[in-house]
């Protein structure tokens, strides 16, 4: 299997999927003469011109409102947001018209958009440019949202996501498109809303997704040398979620540490939780633990930041209490 | 024209003016409920405008939606259902008022967002261009939708990239209770247009002919050369802004109101229409008993209906 | 006590605060010549002048940012949305502007805003129109989110807002202005943060807010004709939320049940559950349920629509299933 | 203007190119991090427009701001610090970059959500109204900005409500690698200010003096009769868009640019101090020494503060 950025895994999706489906297009700022503000559409305005891959101005709720307009009449568009903190400028096309005319108009219409873009804090890019914002869009009735960690997952869920009829919310990590892994040549899908044991412990259930599975999987490392056996898994689809995937660890390990890099209150991991209580009290022998960006704006300075995040510390920390140790 | 298809406009009109005093009458009984805004006084402009298109170009509204979904060829039933909560309705009860769609028809529905559904006409636009197709969209909105954000983001990408979309506003003078001089730096509102090279023009929106006739021009030229235009309709809305707003009081006088009457669009074309012999005074009041009918059918409809099914609820969130 | 209605006692607020500071000023759309489309602002424009009591177009990004910015100069600026639907447009504003400033100049500037409005499903304003969107205010860094219930708290929670010297969102049940309820006269406060316990029981803790409380209350009603005994417990302040209060109350009954009306998934009940597993973990004789509307855009159709939301009925059967019976 | 007065402009527009050029020095060394957007080649239209407001007047930005800051007087050491991400910085280094803050400077921020800051600008400006004092608003941003929504609804509002607000377009062209023709409808940027009735023009922002010389003009007349202007300055950067964007490649050729250079405003305005004989290239040359050194001193001001205490992470997120 070749080795492949998480980056190129997307490129490869966008331009499989649109060689296979001339409804697909691709929409959004810098997307097609700069080749994507971080390069995911490089080559696809070469390959497949302006007339499907479309530059647009600084109109966030605009070009969305199009995406969408554009879906009622059978296209299939793909909307990317230049990063995610734009998208909030987009939400209401997104909470009122995209997930909603399906309902309104019983039935009459169908709404196939993805909306995709990076998300999640990156370097020192300060307040306004570095935050989680997933939880926002998990609480909208009629949303999916996926969020891949691997370059091979980002590959396969892209293309469900595109291949769904329904608006989705596809959350690449920013910090993700550099880091590798192994991505099977041509044309493959993980399914949507199926999560993936990364590591196979037996003492507790680490629960993360996009970067943060990295990070847990450097804690999961690190606890091993403690002889602690942390069973990792990777969410993927963080709405619907994969809850037989969980149960069927949580009821193995008795514990759980769920891992988020957003802000807590409200978080993903705050329903995560309380579900896998609400299906499996039973099975707990601690509370589930949470670790989580603090709740506070991203602050520039590197140090503060690097604070402000889940460490694996906080994750080896967060572990060993539910062991009691 | 021929007498026929302007006796056609006629009736069209009366059957929106009677379809919705009779859901003035339907809302005191509560068989209608939420808001429900009236379209009477403006009628002339969805029934002009919509003449002048093909039945398969495509159109969009707001929240004041019942006149353009009839114009466009809605089945009164249906709609009547809807505004009742019926599983006849156009949506199965499940849109309302606000959010009537019909999709055979080409009537891509009503927003409740002010602004929100101009962005979504340009995307229908984007989406005939991108297939080749030669359809127009025409999308409705009031005058109180001009300052938001995003009808200027649609503006500047239905501009820029030559859409083929009708902006047409209708000005009826007032977003609820602001008059637009307190809501707008500019009261000529078609000037809002220079500031994306798009054609544009004011209209009389009283007058179903003046409104086809523009519209009719707008959308061949359009359809030869796709590129979108910005026409405002002034009108002006003899109802209170939705049903719990009382025709005058505050922020305009009955005196205002009945200035307006005066100018009735369905008074104004019956007397063009006896004037220019087309029709007699007997032959319109035939159109309106007919449409009387046609509307307290469409009540029959409604009530007779079942209700929604219970597991609709949670039907038509996805699409498979 | 004077009886009043909750817009009356919310106008008081209003009313009395703008009179005590100059600073103050009322923004939205409708708020003055109509006197606001639900009346709350009813004959301020008369009292205050249009300086101090101003209409705005049709533009909730446009209108708050201006709030926003008349703070950074010293003002005290109370936002209307004509409904929290609206609110959704001016989200960057309250995201990226509102709640960060302070931060991002590392405390040189403060933005003592209030947004309010109605929020919350009404009867049968349809999809669009009727929602429940506490839950992504909520998640917010930086946000304080307030929801009363009853005449008396919309009063003095509202004063407590105006008072208070950071961006907080305050939703007033769109379906309670009509409500009655006694009202002291004059000045008085209710402190933000604190949770207050309506009705007093021994077998479960019922957690509520806004609208959801007087459900609450019937069910308890009800609930005690069938011997059981449930302490109702209105949150008044959903962040940051009064766990005292609610440890309290939990750790008497050992169960509890959390009603909200807005969509399940990632909802505030989520977090409050979490967090009261987490600090009383032991105390928990049940799973916590949750009451919450259906994850479905709002159905038009008013027997659908009741399907939707919650009901007394559930809140009892959640109850009950607490009690293991 | 006299010849000091003069000076000083030109004064300025080196403090903030050679503060630049070591910025991108300290970049490299990963001194400073995130995202950092030269304005190198613009420096006129900051320091013109400045010049021309009195020192209780306020300044907005977009991200691009570190040469608004500068010309607002702030202390180039904090300025600095606040990039490094020390306890010394204007923000203590929670900041960064794109969001400086000097509000005894009257600089009311950098903000990096395209448009999103000209909204408080107007309310920066309906504030300085309501409290009945004189002060106006000077806000700067990309062309880029125009085609959003929150432009227009800021627009709207400031010419409905006449508050004195300066709407600086600062247009070079370039939003990040899409150039105005294919994001905006009009090329003539300025011409947006028609929707509003707003008065409006457009000047070489490469010309120090014609910048201040329209923004005297402007803000004159403001002060007396508020009310909000739109100014399209028509600019350059040399520069990529930020340090991770090459200057020339995709979107752009190294041909452009040097063809821009020749008319590089710190050149311009020398070569104009010269020929009028406001001073000799000697006398240039010790200004540029003299700013050399102030760089040098605010980066070992910078090196040499303690990062920002960690406890700081927690604080001025409330206000008590
Ligand atoms: C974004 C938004 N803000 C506020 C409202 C509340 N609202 C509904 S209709 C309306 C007035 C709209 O006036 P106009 O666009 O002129 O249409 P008309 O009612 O006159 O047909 C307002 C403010 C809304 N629906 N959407
Ligand atoms: C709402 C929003 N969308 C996208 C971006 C990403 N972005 C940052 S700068 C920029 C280009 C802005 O160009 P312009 O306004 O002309 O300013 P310039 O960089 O030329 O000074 C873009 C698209 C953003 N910051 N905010
Ligand atoms: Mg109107
Ligand atoms: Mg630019």
């Amino acid at each position: 299997m070749p080795e492949l950025l998480y980056r190129e895994a997307l490129n490869q999706a966008l331009r499989e999927e649109m060689r296979r489906d001339p409804r697909i297009f691709l929409m959004g700022e810098e997307v097609g003469f700069y080749n994507g503000a971080f390069k995911v559409s490089k080559g696809l305005l070469d390959e497949f011109g302006v007339r499907r891959v479309i530059d647009t101005p600084i109109t966030e709720a605009g070009f969305t409102g199009v995406g969408i307009g554009a879906a009622l009449v059978g296209l299939r568009p793909i909307i990317e947001m230049m990063t995610f903190n734009f998208a909030i400028l987009a939400l209401d096309q997104i909470v009122n018209n995209a997930v909603k005319i399906r309902y309104m108009s019983g039935g009459q219409l169908a709404v196939p958009i993805v909306i995709r873009g990076p998300g999640g804090p990156s370097r020192q890019l300060g307040a306004q440019h570095s935050q989680s914002l997933e939880s926002l869009f998990c609480h909208i009735a009629g949303l999916s949202v996926v969020a891949p960690a691997t370059p091979r997952d980002a590959k396969g869920l892209l293309k469900s996501a595109i291949r769904q009829n329904n608006p989705i919310i596809f959350i690449e990590g920013q910090e993700l498109y550099s880091t590798k892994g192994d991505v099977p040549d041509g044309d493959y899908t993980i399914p949507i809303g199926r999560a993936e044991i990364k590591r196979e412990g037996t003492d507790v259930t680490v629960i993360a997704w996009s970067k943060m599975l990295l990070l847990a999987l450097r804690a999961a490392e690190q606890l091993a040398r403690d002889g602690i056996s942390a069973e990792v898994i990777d969410l993927r689809t963080l709405k619907p979620v994969d809850y037989d995937t969980l149960l069927g660890s949580v009821r193995k390990t008795g514990r759980a540490v769920i891992v988020e890099e957003g802000w807590e209150f409200c978080g993903l991991g705050a329903q995560i939780a309380t579900d896998l209580y609400r299906r499996a009290f039973d099975a707990f022998d601690a509370p589930v633990e949470r670790v989580t960006g603090y709740d506070v704006p991203m602050p520039y300075a590197r140090h503060l930041e690097q604070q402000a995040l889940p460490t694996a510390e906080r994750v080896i920390e967060a572990v060993k209490k539910t062991l009691y140790r | 024209m021929s007498p026929a298809e302007l006796l056609e406009l006629y009736r069209q009109m009366l059957l929106i003016r009677r379809f919705e005093e009779k859901c003035a009458e339907m809302y005191a009984l509560a068989k209608i409920g939420g808001f429900c805004h009236l379209y009477i006084g403006e009628e002339a402009v969805a029934v002009g405008a919509i003449a002048a298109l093909r039945p398969d170009d495509y159109v969009l509204s707001a929240y004041r939606d019942h006149g353009h979904c009839l114009a466009k060829g809605s089945d009164p039933k249906r709609v009547m259902a809807e505004l009742f909560g019926k599983q006849t309705g156009l949506c199965k009860g499940k849109g309302g008022s606000m959010h009537l769609y019909d999709i055979e028809r080409r009537f891509m529905g009503g927003y409740a967002i002010v602004g929100g559904h101009i962005a979504l006409a340009a995307g229908v636009a984007f989406g005939l261009t991108y297939q080749q197709q030669d359809q127009v969209v025409l999308c409705f909105f009031g005058e109180g939708a001009v300052p938001t954000g995003v009808f200027h983001e649609a503006m500047n990408i239905a501009a820029l990239w030559k859409l083929p979309v009708l902006f047409l506003c209708e000005n009826n003078r007032y977003g609820m209770g602001t008059p637009v001089e307190r809501a707008s730096a500019i009261y000529d509102i078609a000037q809002t247009a220079h500031a994306y090279n798009m054609g544009h023009s004011t209209i009389d929106g009283m007058d179903v002919l003046a409104v086809r006739d523009a519209v009719g021009r707008i959308v061949t030229e359009m359809r030869l050369t796709p590129r979108p235009y910005f026409l405002e309709a002034r009108t002006y809305r003899f109802m209170g802004h939705s049903m719990s707003d009382p025709a005058h009081g505050h922020y305009r006088t009955k005196a205002e109101i009945d200035e307006h009457k005066k100018r009735d669009p369905i008074l104004l074309f019956g007397q063009q229409l006896i004037s220019r012999g087309v029709a007699g005074a007997d032959q319109l009041k035939a159109i309106d008993a007919a449409m009387q009918t046609v509307v307290q059918e469409a009540v029959d409809f409604a009530d007779q209906s079942p209700p929604t099914a219970p597991d609709e609820l949670l039907t038509d969130v996805l699409a498979p």
